[in-house]
């Protein structure tokens, strides 16, 4: 299936760029989604089964595929009304829609892929395939997005290939030659310590930039800015949880190794200056779509803590990526219809938009309470559980650290929404304020009630899901 | 039960955001009497002693949820369903004077009822968890009350405040359940008991010292008062009103709940709390008397009374460790019954002041004046609300700051540190006394002598629809002042849970005690009107009526009134070391000066010392590292590589400095 | 023989940082691709045949010849000028790439393992190190390029240190070369060069907080 | 019998004023009125008729009428030695307090009806006098009430003497803040002078200038009673428990007598203070009785 799953997405994407005809476009996404879908029941019924040598969905996997499947639909929708409010050329839609197709597809295999070297070639691909996306627009301030997360992308990428054939040069001489994740899982005691840590360096390093974690976070947040908000809504999820996937995949390969606790102080560290930075840029930042991207940097750092704390916190940490997974795109898509109102993107200019847009500011409303974590909200419980993991892991100072930290977050991104939502705005005007009908806001309610029900009440398929995810981990 | 309470709460929220504009305020009505007698069916019932006790099933993530009402939660849900329905009553009129959209009022009653229901899920809720979420939800719906008239920047400022507060609030609370938990496992409060009984008196009085400053921070205790004083006078009034009698108490309910459940430490707890709660209560009505804005003066006033409240629990937690009955009896009872006299007077009072606000459009008091002759329902409502703040017989606050004099006097007898209570003592005594000046001024400034200020439009007395749910709570008031005796009997049953035993010596004795009260309060009211007859039997008829003597000036002048900052100008100069004052004055110039204008503000000295400043510095160092996201790729990779060479380099430093010292060591 | 040839590279390196125009880092750039020509000859030799053709052919037409045609042609087509202008002085520069050696020849050192060929990876970590000097101090945005493609060089040698085990490693790695190289140079030519006046960094500043 | 100390301090009221000004005038050399002139004023101006300001509201009518009978409620309260007063429970005195609280809030609120800046600047410092000077009477009855184990007056009285001695200094100290109290209550010397009649540096007297007929008389009489009712507490710490009616009368009224010459003479001797002066003035009392305080627990042994 995931042979299918690629030559399709392939053959799609390809159908894209050619592709003039709006009609065609729209049965092509279909199919898309389908495909797409078709893709995340197989994966979850054959589950450890390995397909194409390279591929096997194991239990993380099928959890991302299934969040991206699910994304990937309202991302369409939404890339399709994008697309009916701006003026665009018909080949612009095309090589839009195609590079999308690629991307998503991509980020999928990089998730099924059980090899470093698959992993990373998809990684590459969706560097380029998102460049793509984010130069959509063709201004200077795009181009020189675009030109950054590339250039950061690519180092990084480079700097994860370094830290493979340093994982290489540690297996050297130890009877094992291919770089597949299950049998160096198997064999990490064998491993040279050395060059494990090196390599583990590396690749953490590497994928930060992908994962949106300091040190490399920092092209990621001119990416989501720049490129138009479906497009973001994919940067700043599925697309961060392949840095995750990067990283975890590692991890889980150290965690049986005496470098162990090493790696889980570099995680640590690297998930508390994130939650620090974004603190650093929520109280600054006037960006709304910024905002988001540094509410994201945010997110990755409570879950890498969740995983550097370990026991329940490796729980907390898948739950919590998948719920960020779905609050995140909610807020990109509403932002979308906000710049639709205002014709802005700076909280300066957005104001009262409870009374433009009732639903649309019931979204955003909610979403500020599900992103910032106040129960009832799903992610209130993934977080509570990596507090508690912290707690009973010993570092009761780097939580209270990061509880002061998430106050500030919360105390600036609450003061700009609120901002948004009732203040008057300055010079707007109001006489032609274009309606938008609900049911472009059900998307988001769809998907924030979603990380209500998961958190609160996750289904048991889920539970066991993200059970056996993380049951390579030490308990 | 808790089922037919979430449907029926869902119900309304769907129906009020459906009726047309001008029936939403009908639907929350019937919402909020809905939910309360259904609450308060099992309220009553707990409270005569039948226990309501139900577990939920709450998926994985919440294990059980235990449903369980105790007398104590009985007492508040039944003090919290009747001032959300006159709040509700009350609001419904007063958002008349405020035409908004119907948006704004579909989300404002929906988050009215909300707020009911979250409440109500507080008292009923004993695991940790679904509390914590009952809680927020609590706060959130509190806030977008308060942000109502949310056009005002001050208003959606005062709001954030609050939201931030009461999340620094939750985050605590999770610290101490996150503490309980990893150590018991369980998410039931009783695990808090078996953790304390487990853990030694240390880690259980720390653990406690967490949970009180977050419950501290709803309940508005010094110095975790800083938002109320914002919160009020942003809010409506009748919001300001239900804040105030009622939410700031669901902080109060949680220490009580804390303190039944920690089996240990009373002492220490008792005298720790008796501390804040006297700092809170001098603190509070000492910078209410500076205020210039009706509602922030309120606002502070109820700080005051958490402390007064505070004082009751200290001095009922140190009965329970000393185990004299009378002392814990008369500490808790004259706290929780304060919990609802506190409720019933400043919602009122609060409920006076928007009346007020809505005929002259302005809260400071230094612009009234003579309001009791257009408004003489509002006034006289005021004044017994003003009388029973100051805990004047023969009105309610009296009662139960007696009680907690009781308990206090009975210490002083009963204990070695005398010299402890006698402080509490004396800052009841002075508390009284404050509060005396302060609301002779509000009053006096506010309903009587003239205007101080044009006054525009013809001001009138509310409808009767308004002054209905004041006058229902100000009879019960006036119940309460007068039979006391009833509500001691009532409020045995949640006494007696602290006590672990069936307590009838303490109860006995307040209960004579009431009963001469009762006696001695009717004999005063009864003396008053006999001597306001005897006043119409003997006075002569005949009457002149004059202007004001004015010390031979003749011609009446407003603007000679005494003004709210002259009446406590000396009481200002006493405590100035107290508060920050700002003073803005214009010089006298030329031969014919122009009109000059003069202002004071007193501002909280506490706040800027411990809000303000830790804020401007937390923001000021993330600030300097704006640097960070400067545009430049350079740097980007420049972070790359500062990392990757941190991380090789610190352990290999490390490692040399130890084989260094090894070295060292061997020489 | 690898040992010359990969102090050759190292030299390259300290040459690298004291350069002052661009014609030289294009000439230093090519010299390296000849360079490592000569060093995945004399590694590869045992692996199969296809493979080292692939290799070889990439190294000497890509590395060698392709790419600084290709920077020279952006050069002359964009009018960039010719001096490197880096921020910092060039005898500053050749102490800091002096260092970064050392560094790695200390690290080198610190490994027990006897299996691994130091060489390689000193080698490989100065230039990469190196090259992420270049980005970090120098001001065009060619540069920047450039440095990337010490970068790339150093993870070449490095993948042809394990590359007769794994060819599979120096393939992907090759393609991340081309990969890489096409989309920057290509973005470069096509669009930066278009859109911005001055070739320098500093044009790049404006999506910042 | 409970009614017999009310019957008293009726008695005594009567007389108490009168004996004041008669003490004055002899001791500045005049003859002075008659021992019930006072008294005989104000039964004159119960019957006249009144002015009343166009700007009051019934509050300034009420006012009187609630000072008036709130004294009389606290008076119920007075024990005779060991005799229960008309009411008496455990706390008492906290209703004491708080019953004469409540005349003078009216008071308060009655004078700022009228609008004048006069009025409003006696009630401003009424208030802030009746603010301090309300923990003095706090804590001498707190630690009387540590010092017996009771709290109301009468247990409290009664079992004051079977102490040491020293309860009987501590007594006489606690007396005379209680006279002093007495002083500040009623707005006399040195805190207030009422023959004054700058109304800039009056305190009392100017919260009643626009007071006519029956509501003046009754705060006239007030005055009277609130003095008696303060004679009969300090007579109370001199009765010894045990003691005969026709013992005990006697002491009573001696007391008083001794009290209200005492004023009188206080009265003629001293110069009123500067009014920024007064508040430190009146926490000197607060000072004092905290020393009573620390007697008494010096006495019980519970100091820590």
């Amino acid at each position: 299936m995931i042979g299918i799953f690629l030559i399709g997405s392939l053959l799609i994407s390809l159908a894209y760029f050619f592709s003039k005809n709006h009609l065609l476009n729209v049965v092509l996404a279909f199919a898309f989604c389908l495909l797409h879908g078709a893709l995340a029941i197989d994966v979850y019924i054959h589950r450890d089964i390995t397909q194409l040598v390279y591929f096997t969905p194991d239990a993380l996997a099928v959890i991302l595929v299934c969040v991206n499947s699910i994304i990937c639909i309202p991302v369409f929708y939404h890339s399709f009304v994008y697309f009916s409010k701006h003026p665009y050329k018909p080949h612009e839609m095309g090589l839009f829609f195609g590079a999308m197709v690629l991307l998503t597809a991509s980020i999928s295999a990089a998730y099924l892929s059980n090899h470093m070297g698959i992993l990373w070639i998809f990684v590459e691909l969706t560097t380029l395939s998102a460049s793509a996306l984010i130069y959509h627009r063709r201004n200077k301030l795009t181009l020189e997005g675009t030109w950054k997360y590339i250039f950061i992308c690519s180092i990084s990428i480079t700097l994860v290939f370094i830290g493979i054939l340093f994982v290489t040069l540690a297996i050297q001489h130890k009877g094992i030659t291919d770089l597949f994740y299950t049998t160096l899982s198997e064999n990490a005691t064998l491993l040279s310590p050395f060059w494990l840590k090196l390599s583990f360096l590396f690749i953490f390093t590497g994928f930060t930039a992908k994962a949106g974690l300091v040190p490399m976070y920092t092209a990621g947040i001119d990416a989501k800015d720049k490129a138009p908000y479906p497009a973001g809504a994919i940067l700043a999820s599925v697309l961060m949880n392949v840095g995750f996937v990067g990283i975890f995949r590692f991890y889980e390969i150290t965690s049986h190794t005496e470098i162990f606790a090493w790696t889980n102080n570099i995680l640590l560290i690297s998930a508390i200056l994130s939650v620090f930075v974004a603190a650093v840029y929520m109280l600054r930042v006037k960006n709304i779509k910024r905002m988001m991207a540094y509410s994201g940097v945010e997110h990755m750092g409570i879950i890498m803590l969740g995983i550097a704390a370990g026991g329940i916190g490796y729980y907390a940490a898948i739950l919590h990526l998948i719920l960020h997974s779905f609050a995140k795109p909610a807020l990109f898509f509403q932002f979308g219809q906000i710049y639709r109102t205002y014709g802005s993107k700076s909280v300066y200019d957005v104001g009262h938009y409870f009374k433009y847009n009732i639903t649309g500011a019931l979204v955003l409303l909610f979403a500020f309470f599900i992103v910032t974590a106040m129960p009832p909200s799903g992610m209130f419980v993934s977080e509570f559980l990596v507090f508690k993991s912290l707690f009973a892991s010993g570092y009761l100072w780097v939580l209270i650290l990061t509880m002061i930290l998430l106050t500030v977050i919360i105390w600036a991104f609450g003061k700009n929404v609120f901002k948004m939502l009732f203040i008057k705005p300055v010079d707007f005007d109001e006489s032609n304020v274009t309606r938008i009908p609900f049911s472009e806001s059900l998307s988001q309610y769809i998907l924030l009630a979603l990380v209500v029900y998961l958190g609160l009440n996750p289904p048991e398929q889920l539970v066991s899901l993200i059970h056996s995810a993380i049951s390579t981990l030490p308990k | 039960m808790s089922v037919a309470f979430l449907i029926s709460t869902l119900l309304f929220i769907l129906l009020i955001s459906l009726v047309h504009p001008g029936k939403k305020g009908m639907v929350a009505v019937a919402g909020i009497i809905v939910n309360s007698v259904m609450s308060s069916w099992i309220a009553v019932a707990a409270l005569s002693g039948n226990a309501f006790s139900q577990v939920l099933n709450g998926g994985p993530v919440f294990g059980d949820i235990a449903i369980r009402l105790d007398s104590i939660s009985a007492w508040f849900i039944l003090v919290t369903n009747f001032t959300m329905l006159m709040g509700i009553l009350y609001g419904r009129q007063y958002l008349r004077h405020h035409p908004a959209r119907s948006a704004d009022m579909s989300m404002h009653y929906i988050s009215y009822l909300l707020n009911h229901a979250a409440l109500t899920g507080i008292y009923f809720i004993q695991n940790m968890l679904a509390f914590l979420c009952a809680w927020e939800i609590m706060a959130i719906t509190a806030f977008i009350l308060v942000i109502f008239e949310h056009a005002r920047m001050e208003t959606l400022k005062a709001g954030i405040n609050y939201l931030i507060q009461s999340h620094i609030s939750i985050i605590l609370l999770t610290l101490g359940f996150i503490w309980v938990y990893t150590s018991t496992g369980s998410f039931d409060f009783e695990a808090i008991r078996t953790y304390c009984l487990s853990a030694g008196k240390e880690a259980a009085l720390l653990l406690f010292l967490v949970f009180f400053v977050g419950f501290g921070i709803k309940a508005g205790f010094v110095p975790f008062h800083t938002w109320l004083p914002h919160a009020h006078p942003a809010a409506p009034s009748h919001v300001s009103g239900i804040m105030s009698g009622i939410l700031i108490k669901a902080g109060i309910y949680g220490i009580l709940r804390l303190l039944l459940l920690m089996p240990e430490n009373h002492l220490a707890m008792g005298y720790f709390i008796l501390a804040v709660s006297v700092i809170t209560g001098l603190y509070g009505v000492i910078l209410a008397i500076v205020q210039h804005n009706i509602k922030k003066l309120l606002a502070y006033h109820s700080i005051e009374n958490i402390g007064i409240i505070g004082i009751g629990m200290g001095i009922g937690t140190i009965g329970v460790g000393l185990g004299s009955p009378f002392m814990a009896f008369a500490g808790y009872a004259g706290a929780m019954l304060h919990v609802l006299n506190h409720a019933l007077f400043k919602s009122l009072l609060f409920y006076s002041a928007g009346n007020v606000y809505n005929a002259l459009h302005t809260l400071v008091i230094d612009r009234m004046g003579g309001l009791i002759r257009n408004m003489p329902r509002t006034a006289l409502f005021f004044l017994i609300a003003s009388l029973a703040i100051c805990g004047l017989p023969p009105f309610n606050g009296f009662i139960s700051e007696f009680l907690i004099y009781s308990g206090l006097l009975s210490a002083i007898g009963s204990s070695h540190t005398a010299s402890v209570i006698i402080l509490a003592v004396i800052a009841l005594a002075l508390i009284g006394g404050l509060a005396l000046l302060c609301f002779t001024k509000a009053f006096g400034i506010i309903f009587l002598g003239t205007a101080r200020h044009v006054q525009h439009a013809e001001i009138r007395e509310e409808n009767n629809a308004t002054l209905f749910p004041m006058a229902l709570t100000a009879i019960l008031i006036i119940f309460i002042g007068l039979l006391p005796q009833l509500f001691i009997s009532v409020l045995r049953r949640p006494v007696e849970l602290f006590m672990n035993m069936p307590d009838l010596e303490g109860m006995r004795v307040s209960a004579q005690i009431m009963q001469q009260i009762s006696i001695a309060v009717w004999g005063l009211v009864l003396l008053i009107a006999i001597l306001w007859l005897l006043r119409k039997a003997i006075a002569s008829r005949q009457v002149t009526v004059g202007p004001t003597w004015g010390c031979a000036y003749t011609t009446d002048s407003p603007k000679l009134q005494y003004t709210a900052s002259s009446f406590v100008r000396s009481y200002a100069k006493i405590i100035k070391p107290l508060t920050i004052t700002k003073k803005s004055k214009d010089e006298v110039l030329g031969i014919i000066p122009k009109p000059l204008h003069t202002e004071t503000h007193f501002h909280d000295k506490l706040e800027s010392g411990l809000v303000d400043w830790p804020t401007r510095n937390l923001r000021g160092f993330l600030g300097r590292f704006k640097f960070l996201q400067n545009g430049s790729v350079q740097f980007y990779v420049l972070y790359g590589v500062v990392f990757i060479a941190i991380s090789i380099a610190v352990p290999l430093i490390i490692n040399a400095v130890r084989n260094l010292a090894h070295i060292l060591k061997h020489l | 023989m690898i040992n010359i040839l990969l102090i050759v590279f190292t030299i390259s390196l300290i040459y690298l940082a004291m350069a002052n125009r661009m014609l030289t880092y294009i000439r230093i750039i090519a010299f390296q691709g000849a360079l490592l020509f000569g060093v995945a000859f004399i590694e590869l030799i045992e692996i199969s045949l296809p493979n080292l053709v692939f290799v070889l052919l990439e190294t000497i037409i890509i590395k060698a010849v392709a790419i600084p045609l290709f920077i020279k042609y952006i050069i002359d087509r964009n009018h960039i000028t010719r001096e490197a202008e880096p921020y910092v002085s060039n005898f500053f520069s050749v102490v800091i790439v002096t260092v970064i050696i050392l560094g790695s020849f200390f690290l080198a050192n610190a490994i027990t393992g006897t299996h691994v060929r130091k060489i390689f990876f000193i080698v490989a970590l100065s230039s990469l190190f190196t090259g992420l000097y270049i980005i970090i101090t120098r001001r065009k945005i060619l540069t920047h390029v450039m440095g990337f493609l010490i970068i790339e060089n150093g993870v070449f040698v490095l993948s042809l240190a394990v590359g007769s085990e794994m060819p599979m490693l120096v393939n992907i790695g090759i393609l991340l070369d081309i990969f890489v190289s096409v989309i920057l140079l290509g973005i470069f030519a096509d669009k930066i060069g278009d859109v911005f006046e001055e070739q320098d960094v500093e044009q790049l500043r404006n999506l910042k907080d | 019998m409970r009614m017999i100390s009310l019957l008293l301090i009726l008695i005594t009221s009567f007389f108490f004023t009168g004996i004041i000004i008669r003490t004055k005038s002899i001791l500045s050399g005049r003859k002075g009125p008659g021992i019930m002139q006072p008294m005989k004023d104000i039964i004159r101006s119960l019957r006249i008729g009144s002015v009343y300001s166009k700007t009051t509201s019934f509050i300034f009518q009420l006012a009187p009428t609630v000072y008036i009978a709130t004294i009389l409620m606290a008076i119920l309260f007075i024990p005779f030695g060991n005799q229960r007063g008309v009411l008496s429970f455990n706390g008492d005195f906290v209703f004491f307090a708080y019953t004469l609280a409540l005349g003078k809030f009216f008071m308060i609120i009655a004078s700022l009806d009228t609008g004048s800046s006069f009025e409003g600047m006696g009630a401003s410092r009424e208030a802030l006098y009746s603010m301090l000077v309300e923990p003095a009477f706090f804590i001498i009855m707190g630690s009387f009430s540590l010092l017996t184990g009771f709290t109301s007056f009468v247990d409290i009285f009664s079992a004051m003497h079977f102490g040491s001695y020293v309860t009987y200094g501590l007594g006489a100290l606690a007396a005379f803040v209680f006279a002093i109290i007495a002083l500040i209550e009623n707005s006399r010397m040195p805190v207030d002078d009422p023959k004054t009649h700058l109304e800039l540096t009056m305190i009392h007297e100017v919260m009643i200038l626009d007071n006519s007929g029956y509501d003046l008389g009754l705060i006239l009489y007030g005055t009277n009673l609130k003095f008696a009712m303060y004679g009969a507490l300090i007579a109370n710490f001199f009765h010894t428990p045990g003691y005969e009616w026709y013992y005990s009368i006697p002491i009573f009224f001696g007391v008083q007598l001794a009290f209200a010459v005492t004023v009188g003479v206080v009265e003629s001797f001293s110069a009123r203070f500067r009014m920024n002066h007064n508040p430190q003035f009146i926490l000197m009392f607060t000072s004092i009785s905290l020393l009573i305080f620390l007697g008494v627990l010096l006495l019980t042994g519970k100091i820590i």
